[in-house]
């Protein structure tokens, strides 16, 4: 209710044809510039709840409040950037026009924009420049998608899993710059991964989803910047399990198929 | 349906007129096709072929005969003929049979009924002397029939600053002004534009002294030379036909209409057929039979078409049309029919 | 001061109770069709004035209408002789042009060796060559299947051959380490994604079919019926009311058609992106 | 007992150095013309069979070959008429179709008035109407542009309809949170989408202007100069080699026209499945 | 040169237009039944050595020899399973239909198939057996592309980053039904991941590429089956810090450009 936060409450969003809901009355409040991340498993409505945020698709009921506007608004001030799931880039256009795009989409809203060829840099693919995507790797081509959403600097990002094709390092890499970039500027960042340890390493929250609900939030209470070691300490590694007992709850809640369990923990 | 030969639906009381072995030699033949010139349009050449199908004088002679609708193409009719896919198509002038053959068409014209120009030009009311159309439109379909140019060029016009285009079948382009003069049959279009309401003046290749033929009945001549017969009782029954159809109009233009599928106008049909078969009647001499070929005037309407340009010289009209096979179902100007002896 | 937005409208209506959708068939809505109706009506206004003013440019719509009211029968024969021809037309053309480009898809050979003399049957103009067509096919509806035939053969090679070619690659490859033949590669994969090429090229040919038994009619010796015929004769004496009457009947079998083949992409391209919901 | 594979061959001419693509050019390559070589000779020879037994329906090769050598400048300037006619026609035709079906993507009021009207007029055979069209526009070039027009405006609307609508989702959607402005959407995202369905438009469109030129000078009135013209009067006059050297004039254009396209394709849809790797 | 292992030796693969080969001069050597897994920078030549071993591409330079035979050979006697880095499934099928593909296509192969729902409850998917692919999220997308691979039970499993839009216990489930399958049949395994603990969890031996080469190969010598103990052991860290320092050095030689560092290990 109030402009200094994301509040969603009571979302829900059937797809047409599922029987499944793919959001259930879902609550969520997340402080500005706070950096949150979005642990569950497959299938259970992280996607969705993102494309909600960015204004992609519109709940069946619930309310949406982005900093005191809508998505909608927020979208017209040039303030939120999406990393899909899958990279998008327009494979007509090299990687530098596509991570170029922001800048040229919709001049009038005229933020600032770092330079494409540093976003380049930044993310490894300064000698790709000149490639079109089907001349990508699949982790390269999600460097792309990644780079695209930096380069407006954005004030509300939304990243569904963009890095789970990069190998640790590269991953190390822009880990560090998507913090470089959260800092500096009053980026609020809502991040979906699959890696505990990564949402324990980046995020302010881990929020743990049930299909179709928020599970539990964990908060992350380690110090920043946090260094590697601070990130495998003994405080990172009884959050990360704590956030993996809950993903655990909501995983065995969630699964309507009982999943075949050699270790019968169930 | 139009290619219907046979009919079976139809009253035949006709009996057989020819003798059996002659009859037998006819039905050998198979199916004859016949393709008219326009449509099942109730013109001289194509009304009197319908009715002899409808009232059964094919059958009289042992014919089977098959109609099948042209689309106003008459070369392209004579291209049907030659390669022997028809075998009887009408043209509309003997012009055209020197026509073909100088496009090396195989046909040959076996009877001609109209012995008159049937093309005539209008124009609008208030022209008052041909020669106003110099620097004028004209409009024609396909090409300016031959008598129209002898016409024009008698009536001391230069032809080279008329405007010509062509103007398809519709006349209202006159009265639109779009054209200025319009080359038509004069049982046709001024049909029409009376039926519109319209004004015009109609000029007449024959009072300036411009001779012309209408009407003729061509077939392939390797083919006719070989089945004689076939030939002279196909004319024998179109004959007795059109004996039939000048007295019986309207009788006649109703079994036209039943061939057509698509839409008839009964009463311009019929006009057509009555100005038609009038001029047929009122061109032909007495002890002629109908449809006689008079080649000093074939001459002479050949001679139009080399003073226009259309042909370099007269040729050799003999080869190009034999009136034995008319001659041969006639006695005198009456037609031979064993019925009625 | 906090703006909540129930619906943040780019996808409105998807958050519309979905009861609401199927109520009332969606081409009942006036959304549908007013804004159809109302450029229909203008047209008929313009149209009217332009036959009052030049009654040989337009007939009147309404003598057009009475004449259709007058003998539906007549229409309808003739009609029915013309998609007659059309369908036959259509099934060889399409189908042949199908058959060719699966094969041309597949063999190189054929393509290298039947595309240029496609082409060159593409641009033949089939009215230059109906005369030629009658002496070979004879005076009954051949022709006019044959006009047809090669009429809507092109754009339907043309549009497969594409859609054939067009298999994102992923696809084809776990087909390959399947070691699928040719034939179930084609039968799998080529042909279902070229189903969206292929579907366009009949919302052009299944109309073109009828444009192409028309111009047969017209030209080919030999038509006693169909709405061609009829509407050259009707052309001949000025009979304007007729020609447009005519011309009504071939929009209502193009427009049925139209909407036979949008039926069948419902259908058929449920999974494609270009039916996805409009406001995605 | 091992087999070694050196070029597992599916795609198997990647393994050649590169350099031996770029010597020869592959249109040189026998690969490339003998098909369409040897069955062309074989059609000739067909050809000339039936020629000599139906003069009536095909010229003899050598008559056709010798009427195009003994005129070429009567040929090259009918060529030219009737190319002009068709370039014009095209332009408005499939030019318009395009910017109408971009409108009607973007404003679903248009399509919904437009689309039926559009079918009317595609099935609305135009030799029906060439008449009117001469009372309206003339006797000059116009009506046969309009006829033109007329002909190849359908083809185009229905595939970039289509391809217009051919997004992937998720692309749009990062438009979207940029708020792109639908023109944007439109210039950057719908329209390079839509190329492979504009250029198989294309494709079918080109060599169908040209029929249409050649049809309206068949039927419209005052027709004095180009091929179409020219095949009328020559087969009036049952001149069929004059006839087939102007089709083969046609076909000339024709294939052309296609080559261009095909070299258009290969520049702006590299990006394109289509244009992958055959061999994959 | 022997029948019992796969043997790459001296393969270059370079693209049309690009300047960097994909692969230069690289050998390997995997023996039968052996579970191997492939790590390495994004971009570094992962897919395209998959894509050769799969026959779906052939070498500029080297030679491919699978088990005595080769790729073509091997995927006609239909022993060759593959997920590739992007589903790949048929948009127009089920997913019941496109699991059951396999099966379906060239029959006279004639091997024995698991039954799709057995393969559809391995994956829990059961629920969604009639979805179709454009109304699963990227996760179940993925489970498909492995029920898929997995229903032919074939020789040589080929799997490019199968795990990667996964979370933690979606993806252990599927692990074990891996190492079921692996174990159960005398299936070669090559693995792509960008998980170091993946690798080492699963494989007999990590293989640690630098672009377009093998960079080292490291053994794991954990016994089997390893439990979660056995997986989180002082044995199995030892093993990842190996691993991971020589992905380290093959990232540092392999990133062209300077990757903005700031913790200057470089
Ligand atoms: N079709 C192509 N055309 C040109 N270059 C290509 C093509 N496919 C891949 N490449 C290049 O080949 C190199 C290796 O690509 P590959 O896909 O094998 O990498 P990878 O190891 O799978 O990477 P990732 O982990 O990101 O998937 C990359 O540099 C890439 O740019
Ligand atoms: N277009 C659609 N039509 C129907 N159902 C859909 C559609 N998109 C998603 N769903 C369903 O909604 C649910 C949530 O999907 P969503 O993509 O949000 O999951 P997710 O949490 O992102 O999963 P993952 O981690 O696998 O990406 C799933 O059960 C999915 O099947
Ligand atoms: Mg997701
Ligand atoms: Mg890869």
């Amino acid at each position: 209710m109030s402009g200094d936060r994301i509040e969603v409450r009571a979302l829900t969003k059937s797809y047409p044809g599922s029987d499944r809901p793919a959001l259930a009355g879902l609550d969520l409040e997340v402080p500005r510039r706070r950096f949150v991340s979005l642990i569950g498993p497959s299938g259970c409505g992280k996607s969705t709840l993102l494309r909600v945020l960015a204004g992609l698709t519109s709940p069946d009921e619930g309310t949406v409040d982005l900093f005191g506007s809508g998505p909608r608004a927020l979208c017209r001030a040039k303030a939120v950037g999406l990393v899909p799931q899958t990279p998008a880039l327009l494979p007509w256009a090299t990687v530098r026009r596509n991570v170029a795009l922001p800048g040229r989409v919709n001049r009038r809203a005229g933020r600032g924009t770092d330079t494409v060829d540093e976003l380049l840099e930044g993310v490894g693919l300064a000698h790709a420049a000149r490639s079109y995507p089907h001349q990508l790797s699949g982790g390269m081509r999600q460097r792309v998608a990644i780079a695209r959403a930096f380069a407006l600097r954005p004030e509300l990002l939304l990243m569904d899993e963009p890095f789970s094709a990069l190998d640790e390092f590269t991953r190390e890499s822009l880990q560090l710059q998507l913090l470089d970039l959260w800092q500096q500027r009053s980026t609020t960042v809502v991040f979906v991964t699959h890696s505990v340890q990564e949402a324990v390493a980046l995020s302010d929250t881990v929020v743990v989803m049930a299909p179709g609900k928020v599970h539990r939030t964990v908060p992350v209470d380690l110090p920043r910047p946090r260094g590697t070691s601070a990130v495998t300490g003994p405080d990172a590694r009884t959050i990360a399990d704590t956030v993996r007992a809950h993903l655990r709850q909501a995983w065995d809640g969630g699964a309507a198929e009982p999943e075949p369990e050699p270790t019968g923990a169930r | 349906a139009g290619c219907s030969s046979d009919g079976d639906d139809q009253e035949r009381d006709v009996a057989v007129v020819v003798d059996d072995e002659r009859c037998e030699a006819n039905a050998d033949l198979g199916t004859l096709t016949y393709v008219t010139g326009y449509h099942y349009q109730a013109s001289v050449t194509q009304l009197e072929v319908m009715s002899a199908e409808a009232l059964g004088y094919f059958d009289a002679v042992c014919l089977d005969i098959e109609i099948q609708p042209g689309n106003g193409d008459v070369m392209g009719n004579a291209q049907l003929v030659s390669a022997g896919t028809a075998h009887f198509t009408p043209t509309s002038n003997e012009a055209e049979i020197l026509q073909a053959h100088e496009r090396d068409h195989d046909i040959i014209g076996v009877a001609t009924y109209g012995h008159v120009p049937i093309s005539s030009l209008l124009t609008g009311p208030d022209v008052e002397d041909l020669t106003e159309l110099e620097g004028q439109t004209l409009g024609h379909q396909s090409m300016l029939p031959a008598p129209l140019e002898a016409m024009l060029t008698e009536a001391g016009v230069d032809i080279d600053s008329i405007d010509q285009v062509e103007a398809g079948y519709d006349p209202s382009v006159l009265p639109r002004d779009q054209v200025q003069a319009l080359a038509g049959f004069r049982s046709n279009e001024p049909h029409q534009l009376d039926a519109m309401g319209e004004n015009y003046t109609e000029w007449l290749p024959e009072e300036f002294g411009v001779v012309g033929s209408f009407g003729v009945m061509a077939v392939n001549p390797e083919w006719a030379g070989e089945n004689p017969e076939a030939v002279e009782d196909f004319l024998r029954a179109t004959g007795r036909a059109f004996d039939h159809c000048a007295d019986n109009g309207e009788e006649c233009v109703a079994h036209a209409e039943e061939l057509d599928e698509a839409g008839y106008d009964t009463e311009h049909n019929l006009a057509v057929w009555e100005s038609e078969s009038e001029l047929v009647g009122s061109s032909t001499p007495e002890d002629r039979p109908r449809g006689h070929i008079d080649l000093s005037l074939t001459e002479e309407e050949a001679g139009t078409l080399v003073d226009v340009g259309e042909l370099e010289e007269v040729p050799d009209l003999e080869p190009l049309f034999d009136p034995q096979y008319l001659e041969a179902v006639h006695t005198a100007a009456e037609i031979v029919w064993a019925d009625d002896q | 001061m906090s703006t909540t937005e129930h619906s943040p409208s780019p996808a409105a209506h998807d958050a519309r109770p979905p009861r609401r959708r199927t109520r009332v068939p969606a081409w009942l809505h006036p959304r549908t069709w007013a804004p159809t109706a109302v450029l229909v009506a203008l047209l008929a206004v313009a149209w009217q004035a332009v036959a009052r003013e030049h009654p040989y440019i337009l007939p009147e719509l309404g003598e057009v209408g009475r004449t259709l009211v007058e003998e539906p029968s007549l229409f309808l024969e003739n009609a029915w002789t013309t998609l007659f021809t059309a369908l036959i037309g259509v099934l060889m053309g399409a189908g042949g042009a199908f058959v060719l480009a699966l094969l041309m898809s597949e063999l190189d050979v054929v393509r290298r060796a039947l595309m240029p003399i496609a082409v060159v049957l593409n641009v033949t103009p089939v009215v230059a060559i109906t005369p030629a067509l009658v002496v070979a096919f004879g005076f009954g509806m051949a022709p006019k299947v044959v006009v047809t035939a090669l009429i809507t053969f092109f754009p339907v090679l043309i549009n497969v051959t594409t859609g054939l070619r067009s298999v994102p690659g992923p696809v084809l490859d776990v087909f390959r380490t399947l070691h699928a033949s040719r034939l179930e590669v084609l039968l799998r994969v080529r042909l279902p994604s070229s189903l969206p090429y292929t579907l366009a090229a009949l919302r052009v040919v299944l109309p073109l079919s009828i444009v192409g038994a028309v111009v047969a009619e017209f030209v080919a010796a030999g038509s006693a019926g169909g709405l061609g015929t009829m509407i050259r004769n009707s052309a001949a004496t000025a009979r304007l009311d007729l020609v447009y009457a005519a011309i009504a009947c071939l929009a209502a079998m193009g427009v049925t058609m139209l909407a036979l083949v949008t039926a069948l992409e419902r259908r058929l391209l449920f999974w494609h992106e270009s039916q996805q919901d409009p406001a995605r």
